[in-house]
């Protein structure tokens, strides 16, 4: 059931199993429907642990999955469960739980302390405490040197981060990022994407939507890829990639002399075909591509070839998401 | 990280959340200026009515002459009111006090305008024998002691005052030429005074203060969240829908109750030292304006609630707003003139009022003999013609559209404590209502 | 997508030590820009008067003093003029929600003083243009952001400008709607050989588009020229690998190579021709799998938190990441009476 | 990221499902796009047309704004007005119209002591335009409310006024024609049922000349009124749109100023026995000046033209706020 292999294109990684008993968040063959328009259909998925990147275009149904998960909205159909509690009319296992929504509009008449520190008394800490939460949490986001002007005067980027650390307090085990690195600056974004991996290198589970890959690719592995509300993939992005074995994988590699690298790639028997665009570049079609990367240095060290770049055009969150979402199965 | 430490009550934290989003919101009001202004103009509006009361207290109220015996008909020199009271005739020139022995000196006309103040303390009681004939037109006069008892209650000169319980009204038996000839500016200034703090505790507080201030501090205290998304930040906190309506509830209350109690303490003193009477400070008037506070609080949360419970409710809750404010002005209006409608009892600001009615019974048990006073005008009233208004004493009018009975059937006690609780009863039955709304929205 | 070359030498804009501020907050400083004919990238951190530069270029806001040309208009008397000849795509949502995106265009162009018969077919012709053919009678509030950017273009190229002013076109979409949004500005550039000035914070946008980039930081002038010449020229290799990171780090750094390392991503210092050599040395041992292994051309990201760190614009001080004060953001809405809406 | 589109030779290359991965629709049919066949990303024929047209002078971009606004009350693809200001409009203009209908029904009843109550006269004109309750009460002002409530704050909050200010139109006219297309809704409703209440009292009682001399100058003198009463409710509720972010704070806050006024008024002259006050009070000035004009008891203790003043004054206040406000009009959403 977690996670539904008879979802179609949907590819599952081992490892993903929870150690628990109750998933940090699960999913159960949960729809949302607006009126005739269905943002979410039947979605089973079940996550614990680490930073995962929810993928998908715009309007794929990831924000419409997040306010599931916070209890925002009521799901037309299935399960939803947040620490296995139901979040609907529920608000006990928020407490566990920091959201940051996708909305740009923040309270700009507040100073980001005052914001951080109203928000944590509502976990039920006393004045002093959310003192003291606002200021840590605003110190481990990098504002602690202008946590006392108003919001509204903040970039984008301090906005976003901001609201992270509005989420931050009470610690929680589950951290949910909204597009956290919309509309910031490269200076911005680069902050933000270090306090997120910080977040997982300490052991939060945290969950991340984004629609731009590269940024995603820079953050974490593990990913769960939407598509008009369906659920595509989930799992570990060279996973879900070895598992579409059907697709021949391609590889590029350009060098001084690509016969003679062809030659001894040849004898290789994970690779199914050869190319040679120009002289000095080489098409290589493997079905294995992990065992193949596994021997192609030796080759080419041992052999003396050498070679400028590789390049695995297949392998980017971008082409993955196209092969999905492109009907190849 | 204090994990450990917060091991008390549930209370403490429920505690803690109800000052957080008050203080929360009492703050995000404060930064707008629109609060401002709207409480600002309501200051504005209500300290015009201040300005007039006060112009009205510093302005002497012309004297009339109600029995019409400053003048001197003969033109012997002597006044009417003098000779009523040697008995000479007022009508021969021939016969005037000056011939009498010892010949008596004429008084000047001005001694015979408002001769004749009312010496009722207006007591509350079903027949009381009172009154006294100040000038003696009465006592002197030639008049045959029979025709001196005109009420035939066996006593000369003095009046009677008899309680109609069938009309509820208080009938006034005077014998001649007592208490003809009331003092204007003194009626005039009590009543206007007493005019003032109902009419603008019922009208101005409880109808204009407490309707548009919450139609515009309430309307959007969850709704305005919502569209702009910011109530995203708080709904993903551990905390209830119910509890965060509740919570907001009280930042606004922290808002709009201190400003209350501030406007209202203003025109208190003001009104205190400048009203009429021979004391330095009414001190007596204070539990009107206690009520009147009462009832402002009151009907403030209970529009509140029910404000924000519309916007909860649509996205265009203010359109479902301005027919209910419609209706409350109708029936703020009913309930100065038909106080017992049962329409009332439909509404906030009937009960509302019903408690500054109540407070006003207390503290003046004398209003409805006072106002029968005002009425009868020394005789010249309405009172003692069949039709048209006749001329009551000035004040009369004011007095009588701004004070009213106390609609419930009840004594006064009941009346307060019955008001309240309904009042509170319907804040609880709005919030929860709105509650139960905002629990089942989804926030988009 | 450097294939635009329909350079022309004459300009489109010229400013002349233009500056605005409000109150004391001074939003554009002393700048002198020129702005040449084809596609113009303006870049500056979030805040650094972008807008600012685009509302007074239109006549919008009144400089507070220096002077400034648009297609040869002054901007100062010369406003309706230049507002006729240019199409401005604002950042923020500009459009009705509630009305259907065909009427929507169509009323941008009746405002323009079409009137109603030539604008309606000059809608089509501006939907089917930037993609929205299909959907063009839904109703804007069903349209996901990506339709939005393409109608708000929609609406600024119905009049067929000489000068197309985007800011922040590809704000919030996704790659692929993206890459429409850049395609078809670069064709535009390209095949409709108009003028194209847009702002953005995505190094990766102008750089496909654009060939001329000017950046801003903090009201002034930083950079002005072809993106090509600004390039830094660190060459870097960078590698993608795939299982025992770790350990090929270590490796590498054993071999005396200079790593920097973002997750399964790394950037070798590109020594010599022997470099590449001594890397798949490294991961042959380690038995690290390289999926992937090119020159890294420095990327107009590079260049900016370069450039912005001459500026002593630190990633950590977020003391000058505050953007403009708030008068410049909302200059008159003084949490205006409006609050409530708020 | 050089992308080789890949055709799928077999896949129908519908717009729609083209579009749809392109843009990452977020409303279409799950049926349709499913499984879309093309793949993403792919680009299709763009053809830059250039248009050769010269654009209209400033009149017809004025004739646009007014265009839109006007018509958005009964036409789709204009101003999108909200439902409930629609259903509000229709309500008022049915209940505006019972004169009109009793007017009707008496004459073919035939009983002229009802008709005498119901035709036109100077009261009933007067009522039908300035009457407090209902008209001014609940009608004329919630639509003014309503209609002036967004008409330049919802510019604001959803951006629109850079449509308005990014093509070659200035503030002058962006105000003035929102005006012009408010009033005009307006005057829809009130003239135009004081018209039809005006011409069905003429066709029911088969009225001759000698009347309708007799008449006429008493209409026109309310039909005057009721454009005062337009333009003024319109300039105030307009200056309180262009100082507001939100949708209904110029609504309410119109409200506020008509009936708070008024009740303010009606307290001090309770009390006080003033009438002062009623200068304050934009509805009763105006009906102080309707009665003098249309020839009705004058219920006011002051000089009518005191209440004119007052008039001008109100209005020439609104106008003045509205005109700065509008001029220093950021080009932003709010």
């Amino acid at each position: 059931m977690i996670p539904d292999l008879a979802q179609e294109g949907a590819a599952v990684e081992k490892e993903w199993v929870p150690e628990s008993q109750a998933p940090v968040v699960m999913f159960n063959n949960v729809g949302k429907t607006y009126g005739r328009y269905q943002a979410i259909g039947g979605i089973s998925l079940a996550l614990s642990g680490g930073v995962t990147g929810i993928l998908g275009l715009n309007g794929a149904g990831k924000s419409t999955l997040f306010k599931l998960l916070m209890g925002k909205l009521r799901p037309t159909q299935g399960e939803v469960r947040l620490f296995g509690t139901n979040p609907w009319k529920n608000p006990a296992p928020y407490a566990r739980v920091g959201y940051v929504p996708e909305n740009e509009n923040m309270h700009d008449w507040m100073t980001a302390f005052e914001f951080v520190s109203t928000f944590a008394r509502l976990h039920g800490l006393t004045r002093d405490e959310a003192k003291n939460e606002a200021e840590r949490v605003l110190e481990f986001v990098g504002l602690s040197d202008v946590m006392h002007k108003k919001i509204g005067r903040y970039s984008k980027g301090m906005r976003q981060r901001a609201k992270i650390a509005h989420a931050l307090v009470n610690d929680p085990d589950l951290i949910i990022l909204d597009e956290p690195l919309q509309g910031c600056d490269p200076l911005a974004r680069t902050t933000i994407m270090n306090v997120i991996r910080e977040l997982g290198r300490m052991g939060r589970t945290v969950l991340l939507s984004s629609h731009i890959l590269s940024e995603i690719e820079r953050i974490t592995e593990q990913i769960v890829i939407l598509h008009q509300g369906r659920l595509l993939a989930i799992g570990n992005l060279h996973a879900i990639r070895e598992q579409l074995d059907n697709i021949p994988h391609t590889i590029e590699i350009e060098c001084d002399d690509a016969k003679a690298l062809a030659r001894d790639v040849l004898n290789l028997e994970v690779v199914h075909g050869l190319q040679f665009p120009s002289s000095s570049k080489l098409k290589i079609f493997t079905h294995h591509l992990g065992e193949f990367h596994q021997r192609l240095p030796k080759i080419i060290v041992d052999n003396e070839h050498n070679v400028m770049a590789i390049n695995n055009p297949d392998d980017d969150l971008q082409s993955i998401l196209k092969y999905l979402t492109g009907g190849v199965r | 990280m204090s994990k450990k430490e917060r091991g008390e009550t549930i209370w403490t934290s429920l505690d803690r959340k109800a000052t957080a989003i008050a203080e929360f919101t009492m703050r995000q009001y404060r930064t707008r200026l629109s609060t401002w202004v709207v409480l600002g103009v309501g200051f504005l509006a209500i300290s015009v009515v201040l300005l007039f009361y006060i112009d009205a207290m510093n302005t002497e109220i012309e004297a009339i002459d109600n029995d019409g015996d400053s003048v001197d008909w003969d033109g012997d020199g002597y006044v009417n009111g003098q000779e009523f009271k040697y008995g000479t005739d007022p009508l021969d020139i021939d016969s005037h006090p000056g011939l009498l022995d010892p010949s008596i000196e004429p008084e000047p006309a001005s001694m015979y305008i408002n001769e004749d103040d009312y010496d009722w303390d207006y007591s509350d009681a079903s027949l009381i024998s009172t009154g006294y004939d100040d000038d003696g037109d009465c006592r002197e006069s030639q008049l045959l002691p029979s025709a001196q008892d005109g009420n035939s209650d066996g006593t000369p000169c003095n009046i009677i005052l008899i309680y109609n319980a069938a009309t509820d009204t208080y009938l006034i038996y005077a014998d001649p030429n007592v208490d003809e000839d009331p003092d204007e500016d003194r009626y005039g200034k009590e009543a206007q005074h007493r005019a003032f703090i109902l009419g603008v505790g019922k009208l101005g507080f409880v109808f204009l203060l407490s309707i548009f201030i919450p139609l515009f501090l309430a309307t959007g205290l969850i709704r305005d969240e919502m569209t702009s998304g910011t109530m995203q930040y708080m709904t993903a906190k551990p905390i209830a829908r119910g509890e965060i309506f509740l919570y907001r509830m009280l930042g606004y209350l922290a808002i709009v109750w201190p400003y209350l109690l501030v406007v209202c303490s203003i025109l208190a003193i003001v009104s205190g030292f400048m009203g009429p009477g021979d004391q330095f400070f009414r001190f007596a008037d204070l539990g009107v304006w206690f009520s009147i506070l009462i009832a402002a609080l009151l009907a403030t949360l209970v529009y509140g609630m029910l404000f924000a419970s519309l916007g909860v409710l649509w996205k265009y809750g203010i359109i479902l707003a301005l027919p209910i404010a419609a209706w409350e002005l109708g029936m703020a209006l009913l309930s100065m003139s038909v106080p017992d409608s049962s329409f009332l009892r439909m509404s906030i600001v009937g009960w509302s009022m019903s408690i500054i009615d109540s407070a006003a019974y207390l503290v003046w048990p004398d209003m409805d003999m006072f106002t029968a006073a005002g009425a009868w005008a020394g005789g010249s009233g309405e009172a003692s013609i069949f039709f048209g208004t006749g001329n009551a004493l000035p004040g009369y009018r004011a007095l009588e559209w701004a004070q009213s009975d106390i609609g419930l059937g009840m004594g006064p006690y009941a009346t307060t404590i019955v008001s309240m609780v309904v009042l509170l009863c319907q804040a609880a039955f709005f919030w929860f209502i709105g509650q139960l709304i905002f629990k089942s929205k989804e926030i988009v | 997508m450097y294939s635009a070359k329909t350079m022309s030498k004459d300009l489109i804009i010229e400013t002349n030590a233009l500056t605005k501020s409000y109150g004391p907050h001074v939003a554009l400083d002393q700048l002198n820009l020129e702005v040449q004919r084809g596609a113009t990238g303006l870049l500056g951190p979030n805040g650094a008067g972008k807008s600012t530069f685009f509302k007074t270029i239109l006549g919008l806001i009144q400089a507070t003093s220096g002077e400034g040309y648009v297609l040869g208009h002054d901007i100062r008397t010369e406003g309706l003029e230049i507002r006729s000849k240019i199409g401005y795509m604002p950042e923020y949502d500009a459009l009705d929600d509630d009305m259907d995106a065909i009427h929507q265009v169509r009323y941008s162009g009746e405002l323009l003083g079409m009137n109603p018969v030539v604008a309606m077919s000059r809608a089509h012709t501006a939907m089917e243009y930037v993609g929205l053919g299909e959907l063009r009678y839904r109703p804007i509030s069903s349209f996901s952001t990506g339709m939005k950017q393409a109608t708000k273009l929609a609406c600024a190229i119905i009049h067929d400008p000489e000068l197309i002013i985007a800011d922040e076109p590809s704000n919030g979409l996704d790659a692929d709607s993206r890459q429409a949004m850049l395609d078809t500005l670069s064709n535009m550039v390209n095949t409709g050989n108009r003028s194209v000035l847009m702002a953005s914070h995505l190094m990766d946008d102008v750089e496909r588009v654009c060939e001329n980039i000017v950046l801003l930081h903090k009201g002034k002038l930083a950079a002005q020229g072809r993106i090509e010449d600004l390039k830094a020229i660190d060459r870097e290799i960078e590698i993608h690998v795939w299982g025992m990171a770790n350990e090929l780090e270590q490796a590498l750094g054993k071999d005396g190579l200079e790593v920097r390392r973002e997750g399964r991503m790394m950037r070798i210092r590109h020594d010599d021709e022997k470099t590449t050599h001594r890397i798949l040395k490294c991961a042959a041992d380690t038995g690290a799998q390289i999926r992937r292994m090119h020159e890294y051309e420095a990327s107009l990201e590079d260049l900016f938190i370069v450039i912005m760190e001459r500026f002593g614009y630190g990633v950590k001080s977020s003391e000058d990441l505050l953007a403009s004060p708030a008068e410049a953001r909302k200059v008159d809405a003084p949490e205006s009476m409006g609050g409530s809406g708020a | 990221m050089t992308e080789e589109p890949t055709f799928d030779a077999s896949a129908p290359i519908t717009g729609k499902g083209r579009m749809d991965t392109a843009w990452g629709s977020d409303s279409a049919d799950q049926a349709t796009v499913a499984k879309p066949k093309a793949k993403t990303g792919q680009v299709f024929e763009q053809v830059y047309v250039p248009w050769e047209g010269t654009l209209n002078p400033r009149w017809m971009r004025n004739w646009a704004i007014f265009r839109h606004h006007v018509l958005g009350i009964i036409r789709k693809g204009h101003r999108p007005w909200g439902v409930p200001t629609k259903l509000v409009l229709i309500f008022v203009l049915i209940a505006s119209m019972t004169d009109v209908a009793l007017t009707l029904l008496f004459a073919v009843i035939g009983e002229p002591s009802l008709y005498e109550l119901w035709g036109v006269g100077r009261n009933n004109l007067y009522a039908h335009v300035l009457g407090f309750f209902p008209r001014n009460m609940l009608f004329y002002p919630l639509v003014a409310a309503l209609l002036v409530g967004g008409v330049i704050s919802e510019d604001r909050s959803n951006g629109t006024s850079a449509l308005y200010f990014s093509r070659p139109i200035n503030r002058f006219d962006y105000v003035g024609m929102k005006f012009l297309a408010v009033a005009t809704i307006q005057s829809l409703i009130i003239i135009g049922t004081l018209f039809l209440y005006y011409f069905a009292d003429i066709l029911s009682m088969g009225r001759g000349w000698a009347w309708i001399l007799d008449t006429f100058p008493m209409f026109l003198t309310t039909v005057f009124c009721a454009l005062l009463l337009i333009i003024t409710y319109t300039s105030i509720g307009l200056a309180l749109s262009s100082v507001s972010r939100g949708k209904f704070f110029p609504g309410i806050a119109l409200l506020a100023v008509l009936l708070g006024t008024k009740t303010l008024a009606a307290i001090v002259e309770g009390l006080f026995d003033r009438s002062i006050l009623y200068l304050l009070s934009p509805y009763d000035s105006l009906a102080h000046v309707g009665q003098a004009l249309i020839g009705t008891n004058v219920m006011y203790n002051h000089p009518w033209i005191w209440s004119l003043v007052s008039v001008i004054a109100i209005n020439a206040v609104s106008l003045y706020v509205l005109s700065v406000r509008v001029s220093s009009m950021e080009v932003t959403r709010e």
